[in-house]
């Protein structure tokens, strides 16, 4: 093959490289010891405009016919080149890149090792850049219609942006009704909103939207295919009501005589009827049929709920259904557990009553919440005199989690606030190791509680007993911990203990990443592309985050998420298209012997036998140039656009420049 | 550079999980061992038996093969070919006399910098005790008994199955 | 993965405590100064220092102050700090290496707990002399040495009962290969240094 | 079933009455431990307090005996001893200098031990884990019904956690089983695992005394006739101190504290004296009388006022 002319370009980034890599070295050394290389150049900032037109007026007057950039991943600025050389008109495919930042500079600190390194991967970048032919990107069809999993508030915003927008979504909640966590919440920090009353319009307008199909009860089950065009697989547990005949009057709630410790929506502080709707502004507003506590499905009588339905909407023989649908575009926004606080015993909560639970109380203090806003010990009657509030129950500690839950802080104060306010005379003390108010109006809000004369106690909560060692502690919750501003340890005797459990990722975030084939991070957060630049799509195109899934998050931050990924989404839409890396399996049909070992070998069925012809052949719309068959494939004739033996072969002896025994014995 | 035997390692990094771990791993600025040098593939299920012998054979004193976990791999089941592929090499390699720590399997996400890091400089290590490869006298030469003309292809046989 | 304690340069007051801590890293540099230690801390209220106090003063160098105060000494070893620490220190360890170092330096004569270590030490010439020991006569050997007033306590208080029921011995019993063991504690003390 | 044993120097003498009723329990159950032959003290808390390599080859000498003996698992009924044993194998095996050392420092005696190669386990662990609650059951003979016990775990057999713990390092609830299925009744005990002060009555009776006092407090305030502990150290401050702990606080505690092989040993049928009761400073002759034929009265459970909110249950997580 005639010899090539390839431009190298070792780029300094600033200090970043320059710093550790010898550039200019780099830069003379390809340029002598690369036949190929016909220019090579090392300059300030190759990604700046200057650096860019620096190799089209190359590529022009000196007629490259290859490029190479060294400098930053290509995850970083390969499109950025690409851009370059099809503006000189380079195909964009015969642009290779070398990783002599993250992968070189950043890594060591040994400057020699670091050049020796750098001039390793810029030599494999030309050896292979040379094997390269010129491809035209692939594009794919957007299905206009976007999947979001999970009705909280990330959720229906990302929901409502897209229909409003004029774009079908099918929404998916897990439970009878979409709300999540905020439905649960009395007031939100720092402005003590009504969370029902901000959050109950935007639920009913995603349950009514005629662009929103609602999916409640439901769970996704399969995803197969890829951006443009994926296939979900949803199950819609029966609920034993047609949905076409309720009304939503709630009789039959009201009749159902068996009721239950509701775990979800009380977060265990209050009861639910077996036919139930978690709440009243339930969206939508059917109610379901708990069929594990129901009395008629477990001894086939009672049929109250039946019977007293005007409209006969009742179908105890209802059954699970699974609807197929095709989606271009999946958001995902599945939100987060609490923090389970009976994993730290020396907490004591479930062992001793009146410790409740974060959500416990925020039910509490809910005005619609089993006490209908009073707080009251665990007897439901008694108005505690002291209320203790703990910070990073589960938090910041090896033992459980290591991170920052980033929302105790703030929900901690708030709590304080509602004590302060519903009980003028309660001392609350708030047990703390930082206080953690970044955000708007945050700090002030922290401010205003010391002016409400909390006590704040800056020491992290050693033990919480009842236990007492003199008279004023007897019949109390006595919390110890050390006050670390006096370095004394102090024993505080309260009625009340509140636990500011930490956020969680959902007890199965793991089968949900492995559903929809994404990554998530040790903690169970899903990984997002970037975790500064692009904290919302995912590395699977088409698949994107919003919410507390990504991690913990308060309201503002996932709204902001879920519009966030709505646009991005939306932006998908209105292409209409989008260009697939050309990175796609063929097979030689002349060659094929037609063994079919990479029949099987393929994820998405995408090679196909020809009987007649007996020889195996890739659907190159289905592909999506893993390259597996291209491994195995025996006679080695199944290539691999972009990713073919030969160009790996080169990539890999242009590597080992400097050890390959050629070398060591010339 | 100190007098000590610097091995070179070649990766084989996959595209979505590796590769970004080692992108994170610099960005972190988190210093490892400079001795391995990567190639980027879009699977650890692309990485042709062929390409680790070529890597040995080039002059490579170990080669580190990293994909995502199993169960994430972003193609599916890549990973878990890669690994079947994995032991077979392995066992055949061991055959022709070369150590089991010169070729290393390694599930690192995209958010796991530290642990490629990490493995990075520990296969330094093993491999710097066990010194160079030098694929010719080990493989080829009379060490085994091998010979040229039988080996080579019979080692291309091997691993084309 | 590169921590402070592997810099170069000169060993300070908070490196001689990390490498005088037996097993691994005992993480003393991860201290969130968030007060676990000193909330769980049975002796917490009688310490000059809670814990955290003290790796914060380690953390500073006030190696006098530290070494001088009765918080090692006052630790009673139940652990419980070590195994509710969010950074998984191994504040038990320390604080004995703590001990170790006053010790040496001397300096707890200063501290509010200054015959604590006599104790230890009467303690140690018993399991060197015999091989074996026994809190009673340990506790009595002690006092006649420290405070001999509370030996009438003692003899009048449940050390004679003790004595009456068969709890207490006058000497314990040696073993037989008392040599070979003072070789393998002389040998040990030469070998000294950090573990 | 058969183990190594170390008994330490707690059980020759103070805790006499622990190493008969262990004897005779252990017989019970057709456990053969085999001596540490010429073993030697741990050290307790004290030898590490002054110099670090001496403490550990101390305790190593007897893993190294021990080991040579051929015992996998070595038992020891002493808290003190059972943590050194096993923070000194642990910390070898975790420190590769540690172990170089004290290895150099066993030879000087004609003795080397190799980290892990004695498993150490606690005496309520191979009751509570090998034995098993279901083989005790069917040994009892004369149940202690009525009898309110508040189990006493002290610090070293709960915790440290980061070696692995047969139960929880707050909570621990193996030695409250054993007594259930004895018979006896288990009072609620939150300071269950709390310190009994150890060597601080020898540094500052004050500070200790105080200690006691919690954990007598506590149980008595929850009604228990006795402590059932598993320590020497233990039983002998809340034993021997209890008198002084009177005396400073001008309180009346009158709690008897025996050892959880004693327990076993009663219901077991085998008389107090083989079980070595009677050699406890605070006697337990009056609250041994609180032991009746009959089982305890199904406790009826307290009706909730329908204004009650309901409770987290407390499935173990």
């Amino acid at each position: 093959m005639s010899k090539e002319k390839v431009g190298v370009y070792v780029c300094h980034c600033g200090t970043n490289i320059a710093g550790t890599v010898d550039v200019s070295d780099v830069a003379t050394w390809a340029g002598e010891n690369n036949d190929n290389v016909a220019v090579a150049r090392d300059y300030k900032f190759m990604c700046s405009s200057l650096g860019q037109e620096l190799i089209e007026e190359d590529i022009k007057e000196q007629g490259l016919t290859r490029v190479v950039v060294a400098a930053c991943s290509p995850h970083m600025h390969e499109k950025t080149f690409r851009g370059a050389c099809e503006r000189a008109g380079l195909n964009s495919y015969l642009f290779e890149m070398a990783n002599i930042r993250e992968h070189d500079s950043w890594a060591t600190t040994n400057k020699e090792a670091a050049t020796q390194k750098a001039k390793a991967l810029v030599n494999a970048a030309v050896d292979r850049v040379v094997q390269q032919s010129p491809l035209e990107p692939i594009p794919v069809d957007i299905n206009p219609n976007t999947l979001i999993v999970g009705g909280g508030i990330a959720g229906i915003t990302a929901a409502l942006e897209l229909a409003d927008a004029g774009n079908h979504v099918i929404l998916v909640e897990r439970e009878p009704s979409i709300g999540g966590h905020m439905a649960q919440l009395d007031k939100t920090f720092p402005t003590l909103d009504c969370s029902a009353c901000i959050l109950t319009p935007k639920m009913f307008d995603a349950g009514n939207h005629d662009n929103i199909t609602l999916l409640s009860y439901s769970e996704v089950e399969s995803v197969d295919g890829y951006i443009g065009n994926f296939t979900v697989n949803i199950r819609k547990k029966a609920k034993s009501v047609d949905e076409e005949l309720c009304t939503g009057c709630g009789i039959c709630e009201e009749k159902c005589p068996i009721r239950v410790v509701d775990d979800v929506f009380e977060a265990g502080l209050g009861y639910r009827k077996v036919c139930y709707r978690p709440f009243p502004q339930a969206v939508p507003k059917f109610p379901v049929i708990d069929r594990e506590n129901c009395t008629y499905f477990r001894t086939g009588k009672c049929r109250l709920c039946e019977t007293s339905c005007p409209t006969n909407a009742i179908k105890f023989d209802q059954e699970d259904e699974t609807l197929q649908l095709t989606v271009g575009n999946i958001i995902l926004a599945t939100g987060y557990d609490l923090f389970d606080a009976r994993r730290i015993p020396q907490y004591g909560f479930g062992r001793y009553e009146n410790i409740f639970s974060s959500l416990e109380f925020e039910r509490m203090v809910n005005a619609a919440g089993p006490t209908s806003g009073k707080i009251v010990l665990r007897d439901g009657v008694t108005t505690p005199e002291s209320v203790a509030i703990v910070h990073c129950v589960g938090s910041r500690d090896k033992n459980y989690n290591e991170y920052c839950s980033k929302v105790c802080c703030m929900y901690s104060l708030k709590f304080a606030h509602l004590v302060h306010e519903r009980l003028p005379d309660a001392e609350c003390y708030n047990f703390y190791i930082d206080m953690r108010t970044p955000g708007k109006g945050y700090e002030e809000f922290y401010h205003r509680l010391l002016e409400e004369g909390t006590h704040f106690i800056r020491g992290r909560v050693a033990n919480v007993t009842d236990a007492a060692l003199n008279d004023n502690e007897v019949n109390k919750l006595i919390v110890q911990a050390e006050d670390t501003l006096i370095g004394t340890q102090r024993r505080i005797p309260v009625d009340m203990v509140i636990l500011s459990s930490g956020v969680e990722s959902r007890h199965d975030a793991k089968e949900v990443t492995q559903l929809f084939k994404m990554g998530c991070d040790f903690d169970g957060f899903f990984i997002e592309r970037h975790p500064k630049l692009d904290p919302i799509a995912t590395m699977t195109e088409g698949i994107f985050i919003a919410g507390a899934c990504q991690g913990p998050k308060d309201i503002p931050d996932s709204v902001a998420q879920g519009a966030a990924a709505a646009a991005r989404v939306a932006g998908l839409i209105q292409r209409g298209t989008v260009m697939m890396e050309p990175v796609r399996a063929h097979i030689d049909q002349e060659k094929c012997s037609g063994c079919r070992i990479c029949n099987n070998m393929c994820p998405y069925n995408a090679i196909v036998f020809h009987e007649d012809r007996n020889v195996s052949e890739v659907v190159t719309a289905l592909c999506q140039g893993c390259g597996t068959c291209v491994a195995a494939c025996p006679s080695g004739i199944i290539s691999g656009a972009h990713f073919t033996n030969d160009q790996v072969f080169s990539e890999i002896e242009g590597i080992l420049w400097d050890v390959s025994p050629e070398k060591v014995l010339a | 550079m100190s007098e000590q035997f610097e091995p070179v390692i070649v990766g084989f990094l996959c595209n979505w999980c590796s590769y970004r771990a080692a992108d994170l791993a610099g960005t972190a600025r988190i210093k490892y061992a400079p001795n391995m040098r990567s190639i980027r593939v879009m699977c650890s299920g692309r990485v042709d038996p062929q390409f680790v012998l070529k890597a040995l054979r080039q002059g490579a004193d170990g080669v580190l093969i990293a994909g995502c976990h199993p169960g994430e791999c972003h193609y599916v089941n890549g990973n878990i070919k890669a690994i079947r592929r994995f032991i077979l090499l392995k066992k055949m390699l061991r055959q022709l006399g070369v150590e089991e720590q010169r070729i290393q399997l390694v599930w690192a996400s995209a958010s796991e910098g530290i642990i490629l890091a990490s493995k990075v400089d520990e296969m330094t290590e093993q491999i710097r005790a066990l010194g160079p490869l030098n694929w010719n006298k080990t493989v080829l030469g009379s060490g085994n008994g091998h010979h040229d003309e039988i080996a080579e292809p019979m080692v291309e046989e091997v691993l084309n199955v | 993965m590169a921590i402070a304690a592997t810099l170069a340069r000169a060993p300070t007051f908070f490196d001689e405590v990390v490498n005088n801590t037996p097993g691994g890293d005992p993480h003393l540099e991860l201290c969130l100064q968030c007060g676990t230690c000193g909330g769980s801390c049975p002796s917490g209220p009688d310490m000059d220092h809670t814990p955290r106090a003290l790796f914060a003063m380690i953390n500073a160098g006030m190696k006098e102050q530290v070494l001088r105060s009765n918080t090692p000494w006052y630790c009673v070893s139940c652990y419980y700090c070590m195994v509710r620490c969010p950074q998984e220190i191994k504040i038990t360890d320390i604080l004995y290496t703590l001990k170790r170092m006053a010790i040496k330096e001397g300096n707890y004569r200063d501290s509010t707990a200054s015959d604590a270590p006599g104790f230890s030490e009467t303690f140690i010439d018993f399991v060197e002399n015999y091989g074996r020991s026994f809190e009673v006569g340990v506790a009595a050997r002690h006092h006649l040495r420290h405070h001999p007033l509370k030996m009438v306590g003692m003899a009048t208080g449940f050390g004679l009962d003790m004595l009456l029921k068969g709890r207490m011995d006058i000497t314990p019993n040696r073993i037989k290969g008392l040599e070979g063991l003072q070789a393998i504690l002389k040998k040990a003390k030469e070998l000294g240094g950090e573990a | 079933m058969k183990y190594g044993f170390y008994p330490g120097c707690s059980l020759e003498k103070n805790a006499y009455a622990y190493n008969q009723s262990t004897m005779a329990v252990t017989k019970a159950f057709d456990i053969e431990f085999v001596e540490v032959e010429d073993w030697n003290c741990c050290g307790a808390t004290e030898y590490i307090a002054i110099d670090l390599l001496p403490a550990y080859a101390l305790i190593s000498r007897n893993l190294a005996i021990a080991a040579k003996q051929q015992s996998e698992q070595l038992v020891a009924a002493c808290s003190a001893c059972f943590l050194n044993l096993k923070k000194a194998d642990h910390y070898m095996g975790e420190s590769h200098k540690l172990n170089e050392k004290i290895n150099k420092a066993l030879a000087a005696g004609g003795f080397n031990y190799e980290p892990g190669s004695v498993k150490v386990r606690h005496l309520l662990d191979i009751i509570y884990n090998d034995v098993g609650i279901e083989a005790i059951q069917e040994k009892i003979i004369k149940p202690l019904y009525q009898l309110k016990v508040a189990p006493y775990y002290g610090c070293l057999v709960p915790r440290p956690a980061k070696m692995g713990s047969f139960d929880s390092n707050e909570y621990p609830t193996s030695m409250d089983e054993i007594m259930r299925a004895l018979g006896a009744t288990v009072v609620d005990f939150p300071l269950k695992a709390a310190c009994c002060g150890g060597h601080m009555t020898q540094i500052s009776e004050d500070v200790a005394l105080d200690m006691m006092r919690r954990i007598l407090k506590n149980a008595t305030d929850n009604r228990a006739d006795l402590i059932v502990t598993l320590c020497p150290m233990c039983q002998f401050n809340l034993d021997a101190y209890q008198e002084s702990v009177n005396k400073k606080f001008g309180t009346k505690y009158n709690l008897p504290i025996l050892y959880f092989t004693q327990m076993i040993g009663l219901a077991l049928g085998m008389s107090e004296q083989e079980l070595g009761i009677g050699k406890e400073l605070v006697s337990a002759k009056a609250a041994l009388t609180n032991i009746s034929e009959e089982p305890p009265p199904k406790p009826k459970r307290v009706r909730r006022s329908k204004e009650a909110l309901p409770l987290p249950v407390l499935e173990e997580v």
